[in-house]
């Protein structure tokens, strides 16, 4: 009964999150709805017991890349000016949500094709630590081992494309 | 009850979409796509409560993962084309076209 | 027994051009390489016709050498009765166009020798993959020779032909496919070759598809009537030695190409659409014939006048009796050499006179009765006058399209009155009648040049006086052919009386 | 049965050899130093002479023969063998290819000869006589084929020469298309030809396309087959020998020299086509029907061209037209199957014709070139010799008796009759009268009379020997050619029929002598009374009349070749223009170039979808994704 | 230890590219070096690939991996042709440099960390694994074409790869999340087994999620309506990653797509029917933008997706018969030799900071440099797919399976797209051979793109008649 009112309260939040992150014309204005989205998905993902999803959600996500973008629009410290003019943002937003109805509905629908079920907190490992990590290295070995390729090329990508430095002819 | 989890999700996913077809602000718009992943996340995780095998929450990792990465490499992005019209709006860029 | 002499026949022409075009060499370097690699070839191929049998409707000379097994496409190549005369034409007549055009530049010498290695290829590749890379890669020196060295708007002309004839043939190549996997689902192995494909004959509405890919390109190549828009443009455009190579030499592989690949598969497709191709022709030869007599550049009135030529050709193979083909095959040597000739000498004229049209030329037979006489010749040849090598084939495709429609054959018997009336109509604007300041000074033959078309003049009239050598080399080919697919498509094989019946019945409606 | 004469080939050979010396010297020294005319001359004459000779001795091998055998063949080597199709290149010498080849290897010797002094100074003068040998060459093949495919050959050889020699003044456009005229309507009869031939393999030819196994196996011939291919060979005739419709070019033909006019138009070629009908006879006598066509073109062509005739003012224009009149009868005798009586008018007109051609000739020579008998008159002290020949010949060709023109054209008349065709017998007889009428028109202005030209009468005078000594010779044949044939109920029994018997298909109808007499007074009647008109109108020269009314409307020829011209030169000519300058570029190639435009404007309108703006490609994205995700809902049935 | 050969390749070239990522940062070595040095890498590993036996599947260290990797003749042969690419572009890409162009040190270590997520997606039989390898490739793609910081349109090219891709990335998930959601697992073997037990049609999740996944894989390879994109960013790119783009990412992207669907054939043939319309509107689409354009690259990116296109007939005709899987990559190798030669030829003549890349900057090129224009003509030729290059053998193979797989009117559309095509091709050969030269086209000095050109134009035929993929 709770967790059915948490989830509706969570899931209500999020909404009005992502929709303020449309909707709010200043960066910094969305950013901060959107972070009242991941916190919200954060509590979600307890009240599916994912533990471990859920910490890393409010460490990494909120925490790490959330404050990494509000930091860079500081950064840029953009100005009113900087904004641009997006007179025709409600009449893109009406034709948007025309244009992406037959998706969402069908996307809907297959998702009432799924089995149903409750969703009381199973204890134990199912999604801590251990379950997962356990997992990780066992059997999805191959995918954490080439992420970390993948970190490195994002890594040397932003530094070739942002970096200060001399560039050397 | 489960399935109200993957509605949301596929709510939050939808509005990403709307996020990025309707606004020409850098940031928003990769804001936007961030909320997407966070939608499959939300579905990953939802999932594996319902097929009651942790394998969802590894996919929603990865997802994480890959999303902080090319995070990374869009905010380096935003900085380069800022540095060249110190504007934010993606409708500047149009000078290839036709 | 591997024989090589038909490989050689392709690839010196070839090599020596591409060769020509790699290494810096002058004009009249590469035209004397030209000429040398030409009577080369020529030497090859009278030693080939002499050594040719013709008994059995068989390849000679074949070769075979598989390239790609998983598709069994291989390199095989080989002579028989039905494609000995069109590989004649293809070998003897080039010689001419490197005596007659000095002072070319060295593409225009290189891109000929390379279009006639091509020519070659195409008529004696029996795999159908071989055929169609030798029958793409002989369009495009024409296209370079067009846009190099072509007329005032060339380049719309090349662009046209290029792009016209590569959609036919694009078209004929799916259907080239569609037979491959016919032939796999037949018999379980990939086969391209003629020898395998024409075991088989296919039916159906894909295989009538696939067979009005192939009548699609090659319409598009012979011309036949409505794709022939192409023509009139190109050959005007083209230089004297691409228009000849177009008129004298590539529209008859088309006419072959039909004979060898069509034919033989498509039994249903002929029996059906037969006919209709056959009115193609007759409707080609009429419209072009007609408009000839219009034409004021004497370059497109000999164009028509080729086109016009080719439907009756055409029709030769509609008939599907054994005189008609025979006919036919004969014809495409002798329109090869009279139509070849009359570009050439035409060419002379524009070379010695810079003008085309017919309005600004007149009594050149008082200034050159050489000329006269020998574009006299081939231009009697080409209305198919007794006594030279136009006669023979003409008069065959009639009496065999008498046997197949007599409404065809009447209609075909038109072309002795349509050419005519144009080509009498030129010969007296520009031979005839009273000199001008432009004709006063015209040049006639130099030796080299009288001695150089005096052979082909020569043949001419032998080949109407004595045809005989040649159409037994063909006829044996040409009646396999026919009586091939007449067992296929099971119409009579032999002139039967209600044949005759037919055609009484058909006078009494009269 | 039949024998070989290896001969036979020689006697087209030597011309068309002849023809290729001379031809090939012309060519070689014609712009340079040209050589003498004699050298030509001589050249020229020895192929006709040559071959006369060895007519003669055809006539006389086959005269040794019992008259079933009378038939020699050369084969020389297979000319073509497809399939069924067999045809060979070999020669046949039978009664009636050795009359044709005596009077056409004489004439046309005759004609050579005076064609030395008619063409003096001409300067091309070899190419001339390359021509004439050249067409000698090519009638002889055609008498002497020995297949329908063989004769072809000669036969569009001689249409080919009688085109270079009509536009021989080439220089004149006129006569270049008159040329050109008489080489395409000959083209329309060869059409049928080519499809005679071709019909009638496919009916009897599989077995032999020689004219032997043709006669050999003509019973096989379905009626219906037989008659398409007798009319097809009609229409080759038609054309070639100028009857009705295709009559028009052989007036204009009279543009070439007058010893063309003579050998060509006159004597050897325009009779092929009769010539051919008695070759098919085997074919002719057993589609009556054929024959009743071809009589009654025949006899109508005779009619119209007699009209014609009576108002020229051209005196070539007048014989051209006798010639196309005569031509008439003699198909009106070979359709009512009296084939020898056809072939012997040819014989009889190829002398008395050339003669009057020859004579006619010597006249215009003397009148330097002129042409119009209004300008002409009282000739006949000047000129003795042209005018005694040329009396002969006019007589001859009026049917007086006992010239030889009024046997042959009795004979004709009197098979018309016995054979039941009275209303060809009657035109007949009215066309002999018109004919006497404009033959004598034509003597008294020309040599009757006041000169009217006096200028040009001073300086006539008689041309040399070697033009008049064929006018003389040709005379004597005039004179005596009718006594070959002489009727039973002058004596004779019909030489020359029973002569020809063997290589022809009729038997001779027998009447009452009673009849036969008839015929022959009304056809003298018949000249006597066109001769009296004729008297009485010119006898004492009269002046030029006015050409008005009928006169004009038949001194214009009905206007026929104006009608001709615009019902199909004109229209012909029309839709090739209309073709060239609107069907070909806008309706046959439109559907080419509306395509290609088609496709350059969508890729124009393409580059405007390629806005730039990256959130409009994401938009393009959704909505191909929202469409696609519509279907998949739908195919999913959700 | 068989193991460790097939994926040895992977391994020197990852290797290979943390090295010189290192060297990079300590800036040690020479533009010229570093170049050859790659080329080396990227030549070893490419034979030692060649030297892996042609085996049916086998799963590399499947108990570590536990079956995320699957190798087989097919993932070899797309991994050589990525490899041969890798090799050709940092060819093109050595003497893009020596034309004054900027350079950073880090730029073949990107293009060496590209071709390794190119091989991982050509080897993975998992769905985030191919997700990963996807956005590692990418992510080196997105870096490659937005280097030179002092250009605007680089900048502007990479933000719509980036932001489109990144868009498309998300598609991806969102089905890995359906496939997951109907098969409780994301490995092609799991899948494979599920439908074949269950039906695919069955699932709706399945398909959709399937649908998802094409979708992000089409747009990685610019199918209509997802094609937007790819003339703007091959126009913005430098010239040696446009061609690298071209070729290398659209073999491992079609490698990934033929591994998708011949997971199960009746997963394959529900889509057949999808696969003919995007096939067929793509060829029209891209023949109508290539008609329009009048700059170089954008024809060519446009003519990429006609050949997008061809691929697609080719995709929907795979079947259990070998030879039609052999047409992808045949096609894919021949379209590859001949693209990339056009941009090694286009890279040296287009002298420096890509001046000339119009059709009317090469006009009377022939005059000026006739081996050059023969070679373009070449490559055109091949293109178009006029015997006897490459480009026709492709066609040919691409047209028989089709109709071998009874997609009749799919193999007649190809050929209409391919003469519709035919004018931008003659076009520009037109524009060398025909018209009159204004410019001289200095070439700065000796360098590896020429030679590049050689290679291919020869290979262009060799490939014709000794198709080895086949």
């Amino acid at each position: 009964m709770t967790s059915t009112l948490l989830f509706f309260g969570f899931g209500l939040l999020s909404v009005l999150g992502a929709l303020g992150l449309i909707l709010f014309r200043h960066p910094m204005n969305g950013a901060m709805s959107f972070v009242v989205t991941l916190i919200s998905l954060a509590g979600l993902y307890a009240l599916l017991s994912a533990k471990l999803i859920f910490a890393i959600q409010l460490i990494v996500y909120a925490g790490a890349i959330m404050s990494l973008i509000l930091f860079i629009i500081m950064f840029l410290n953009i100005q009113e000016s900087d904004l641009p003019v997006e007179s025709g943002r409600w009449f893109y937003l009406a034709g948007g949500t025309a244009v992406i109805a037959p998706i969402a509905i069908l996307l809907l629908k297959v998702v009432k094709t799924l089995p149903g079920g409750d969703t009381v907190i199973v204890g134990g490992e199912f999604g801590g630590v251990k379950g997962v990590g356990v997992l990780l290295f066992r059997e999805w070995l191959l995918p954490f081992e080439i992420v970390s390729i993948l970190l490195l090329v994002a890594l040397v990508g932003a530094v070739v494309l942002a970096g200060k430095r001399e560039v050397k002819r | 009850m489960i399935l109200n989890y993957l509605s949301l999700s596929v709510i939050l996913f939808c509005l990403g979409i709307l996020g990025v077809i309707s606004r020409r602000n850098v940031f928003t718009v990769f804001m936007a796509i961030e909320l997407m992943l966070n939608a499959a996340n939300l579905a990953f995780v939802t999932l594996a409560r319902l097929h009651e095998s942790m394998d969802g929450h590894v996919l929603a990792l990865m997802v994480m993962a890959v999303a902080a990465a090319e995070a990374a490499l869009a905010l380096a992005v935003v900085i380069l084309l800022h540095k060249h019209k110190g504007k934010l709006d993606t409708n500047v860029f149009s000078l290839l076209k036709g | 027994m591997p024989d090589i002499i038909l490989s050689i026949m392709i690839f010196v022409p070839i090599s020596t051009g591409l060769l020509l075009l790699l290494v810096p060499a002058g004009k009249e370097a590469a035209r004397g390489v030209g000429l040398v690699v030409s009577v080369i070839v020529v030497l090859l191929s009278l030693k080939l016709f002499f050594s040719f049998s013709g008994a059995a409707a068989t390849f000679e000379f074949a070769q075979k050498i598989p390239l790609i097994d998983s598709l069994g496409i291989s390199y095989s190549l080989g002579v028989d009765g039905i494609s000995l005369l069109v590989l004649m034409a293809a070998a003897t007549l080039f010689p001419m166009v490197y005596l007659l055009f000095k002072s070319r530049e060295k593409g225009y010498y290189s891109n000929l020798l390379i279009v006639q290695g091509a020519m070659i290829g195409a008529v004696c590749a029996s795999d159908m993959v071989l055929f169609y890379i030798f029958w793409e890669v002989m369009l495009l020196p024409i296209f370079f020779m067009i846009g190099f060295y072509g007329g005032p708007n060339r380049l719309a002309a090349t662009l046209k032909i290029t792009i016209y004839t590569i959609a036919g043939s694009l078209l004929m190549l799916a259907s080239i496919a569609y037979i491959g996997v016919a032939y796999h689902a037949q018999t379980g192995q990939w086969s391209f070759d003629m020898a395998n494909l024409a075991q088989m004959s296919l039916s159906g509405s894909t295989a009538t598809l696939a067979f009005i890919g192939f009548m699609i390109a090659f319409a598009i190549k012979i011309p036949l009537f409505p794709f022939h828009t192409w023509l009139p443009d190109a050959y005007t455009e083209a230089p004297t030695g691409a228009t000849f190579v177009l008129s004298a030499i590539m529209a008859k592989i088309g006419i072959y190409a039909v004979i060898r690949f069509v034919v033989p598969v498509f039994a249903e497709g002929m029996t059906n659409y037969g006919l209709l191709l056959a009115y193609a022709g007759v409707i080609g030869m009429i419209y072009c014939g007609v408009t000839a007599l219009a034409q004021k550049d004497f370059k497109r009135m000999l164009a028509f006048s080729s086109a016009s030529h080719m439907g009756v050709i055409a029709i030769g193979i509609f008939c599907m009796n054994v005189q008609a083909l025979t006919g036919t095959l004969y014809q495409v040597v002798a329109h090869a050499t009279s139509t070849g000739v009359l570009f050439l000498l035409l060419g002379i004229i524009e070379e010695r006179m810079e003008t085309r049209n017919i309005e600004d030329l007149g009594g050149v037979a008082y200034k050159a009765p050489v000329f006269a006489l020998f574009f006299a010749v081939a231009m009697l040849a080409s209305v198919g006058l007794p006594g030279t090598s136009g006669f023979i084939g003409e008069f065959l495709i009639i009496l065999g399209a008498v046997k197949f429609n007599v409404t065809i054959a009447v209609l075909t018997g038109t072309t002795l009155i349509v050419g005519v009336c144009y080509m009498l109509w030129m010969f007296q604007r520009v031979f005839f009648e009273k000199n001008n300041q432009k004709t006063e000074t015209f040049q006639d033959l130099t030796l080299i040049e009288t001695l150089t078309i005096l052979p082909i003049i020569i043949l001419i009239i032998f080949m109407g006086i004595f045809p005989q050598p040649f159409i037994q080399k063909i006829t044996p080919a040409a009646e396999h052919h026919t009586a091939r697919h007449q067992a296929a498509s099971g119409s009579s094989v032999h002139l039967a009386d209600n044949r005759v019946l037919q055609i009484s019945d058909k006078q009494e409606k009269d | 049965m039949e024998q070989t004469a290896t001969y036979l080939v020689y006697i087209p050979l030597l011309p068309l050899i002849g023809a290729l010396v001379v031809g090939i010297l012309h060519l070689a020294t014609c712009r340079t130093n040209r050589l003498p005319e004699k050298l030509y001359g001589i050249l020229g004459c020895i192929g006709p002479v040559l071959s006369f000779i060895l007519a003669l001795r055809v006539f006389f091998t086959l005269k040794g023969l019992a008259a079933e055998e009378r038939v020699l063949t050369q084969e020389l080597f297979t000319w073509f063998s497809v399939g069924e199709l067999d045809v060979s290149m070999g020669f046949l010498a039978d009664p009636l290819s050795s009359l044709m080849l005596i009077f056409v290897t004489l004439i046309g010797s005759l004609i050579h000869i005076y064609s030395i002094g008619y063409m003096a100074e001409d300067r091309n003068f070899g190419k001339f006589f390359a021509y004439m040998n050249l067409f000698l060459g090519s009638m002889l093949i055609l008498v002497l084929g020995a297949g329908p495919v063989v004769m072809f050959v000669g036969w569009e050889g001689v249409g080919l020469c009688s085109y270079l020699l009509i536009s021989y003044y080439s220089e004149d456009r006129d006569n270049v298309i008159a040329g050109n005229k008489a080489f395409i309507v000959n083209r329309i009869g060869d059409l049928g030809f080519v499809l005679g031939m071709s019909f009638l393999f496919w009916g009897i030819g599989a077995d032999g396309f020689d004219f032997l196994s043709l006669k050999a196996n003509a019973h096989n011939l379905t009626p219906a087959l037989g008659i398409t291919v007798c009319l097809l060979l009609f229409v080759g005739a038609t054309g070639k020998s100028a009857q009705i419709p295709l009559y028009v070019w052989l007036p204009d033909a009279m543009a070439g020299p007058t010893p063309v006019s003579a050998l060509i138009h006159a004597a050897t070629m325009v009779t092929a086509g009769v010539y051919m009908v008695a070759r098919f006879s085997f074919i002719y006598a057993h589609a009556p029907v054929a024959g009743a066509v071809v009589a009654w073109t025949g006899i109508l062509t005779a009619l119209l061209a007699a009209v014609f005739a009576m108002y020229q003012r051209d005196i070539k224009k007048i014989l051209a037209y006798s010639t196309v009149s005569q031509l008439g009868y003699m198909f009106a005798g070979v359709g009512v199957a009296a084939y020898s009586a056809g072939i012997f008018h040819v014989f009889t007109h190829a002398f008395f014709k050339a003669l009057l051609f020859l004579g006619a000739g010597s006249v215009i020579y003397a009148l330097h070139h002129q042409q119009d008998i209004w300008k002409m008159g009282g000739l006949k002290e000047k000129m003795p010799i042209t005018y005694k020949t040329m009396l002969i010949g006019a007589l001859a060709l009026a049917g007086c008796p006992p010239f030889s023109g009024f046997f042959s054209k009795d004979e004709i008349l009197y098979s018309a009759l016995a054979t039941g065709h009275y209303g060809i017998w009657l035109v007949g007889v009215g066309v002999a009268a018109m004919t006497a009428y404009y033959t004598f028109r034509m003597i008294f202005v020309v040599f009757h009379g006041q000169p009217r030209d006096r200028e040009a009468f001073n300086h006539a005078h008689e041309p040399s020997k070697v033009m008049t000594i064929p006018l003389i010779i040709l005379a004597v044949g005039a004179l005596f050619a009718g006594f070959l044939n002489l009727p039973g109920i002058f004596g004779g029994d019909l030489e020359v029929s029973h002569w020809l018997a063997p290589s022809l298909v009729e038997h001779h109808p027998h009447t009452s002598w009673f009849v036969e007499l008839l015929a022959i007074i009304i056809s003298i009647g018949a000249f006597a009374l066109g001769f009296r008109a004729a008297y009485r109108k010119f006898g004492a020269g009269a002046d030029e009349p006015s050409y008005t009314g009928f006169k004009q409307f038949g001194y214009r020829k009905f206007y026929v070749d104006e009608i001709y011209h615009y019902l199909i030169v004109a229209p012909y000519q029309l839709t090739g223009k209309a073709i060239s300058y609107f069907i070909e570029p806008y309706i046959t190639d439109g559907p080419v170039k509306l395509t290609s435009w088609l496709y350059k404007m969508a890729g124009a309108a393409f580059k405007l979808v390629q806005v730039g703006y990256v959130r409009v490609y994401a938009i393009y994205m959704v909505i191909g994704l929202s469409i696609m995700s519509l279907l998949l809902a739908q195919s999913l049935n959700l | 230890m068989h193991d460790l050969l097939v994926i040895l390749p992977l391994i020197i070239v990852g290797s290979g590219a943390i090295g010189l990522m290192l060297l990079a940062s300590f800036q040690s070595l020479s533009r010229e070096s570093t170049s050859i040095l790659t080329m080396g890498i990227f030549g070893f590993a490419f034979f030692v690939q060649f030297a892996a036996p042609n085996s049916p599947d086998i799963m590399p260290f499947h108990d570590i991996f536990n079956g995320m990797m699957v190798v087989n003749t097919f993932t070899k042969v797309a991994g050589l042709i990525i490899l041969g690419c890798g090799f050709f572009s940092t060819m093109i890409a050595q003497t893009y440099f020596t034309q004054e162009n900027e350079f950073v040190m880090e730029f073949y270590s990107l293009m060496l960390f590209a071709v390794c997520g190119m091989l991982l997606l050509t080897l993975s039989s998992e769905l985030i694994t191919i997700f990963i390898s996807i956005e590692i490739m990418s992510l080196a793609v997105y870096t490659l074409v937005g280097y030179d910081r002092k250009s605007v349109v680089r900048s502007e090219a990479v933000l719509k790869y980036l932001m489109l891709g990144a868009f498309a990335g998300a598609f991806f998930v969102m089905g890995t999340v359906f496939i997951y959601a109907g098969a409780k697992s994301t490995t092609f073997s799991t899948i494979a087994g599920v439908i074949a037990d269950s039906g695919f049609l069955g699932s709706p999740t399945m398909v959709v999620g399937a649908f998802l996944i094409l979708v992000a894989l089409f747009f990685k390879v610019a199918a209509f309506p997802f094609h937007a994109w790819v003339v703007d960013v091959y126009d913005g790119a430098p010239m040696p990653i446009t061609g690298f783009m071209a070729t290398a990412v659209k073999t491992a992207v079609f490698a990934v797509l033929v591994n998708f669907l011949v997971m199960n054939s009746e997963l394959r043939d529900s889509w057949i029917t999808f696969l003919f319309y995007i096939s067929v509107i793509t060829m029209l689409a891209g023949n109508l933008i290539a008609l329009g354009q009048d700059n170089l690259k954008r024809m060519l990116a446009a003519s990429g997706i006609v050949h997008t296109g061809y691929l697609l007939i080719a995709v929907a005709a795979v079947n259990a018969k070998e030879f039609t899987g052999g047409a992808v990559l045949y096609y894919l190798a021949a379209y590859a030799v001949s693209t990339l030669g056009l941009f090694a030829a286009l890279t040296y003549l287009g002298g420096k900071e890509e001046q000339r890349v119009s059709f009317d900057d090469f006009r009377g090129l022939a005059r000026v440099r006739p081996y050059s224009a023969a070679a373009i003509s070449i490559f055109l030729l091949s293109m178009a797919g006029i015997p006897p290059t490459a480009g026709f053998m492709g066609k040919f193979y691409v047209i028989t399976s089709a109709i071998e797989a009874d997609l009749i009117f799919l193999a007649v559309f190809g050929i209409f797209s391919s003469i519709l095509s035919m004018w931008y091709y003659l076009r520009l050969i037109i524009v060398m051979y025909f018209r009159e030269p204004e410019d001289q086209f200095e070439i700065t000095e000796m360098t590896f793109a020429p030679i590049g050109t050689i290679i291919l134009a020869f290979s262009v035929f060799a490939m014709s008649f000794f198709p080895v993929v086949l």
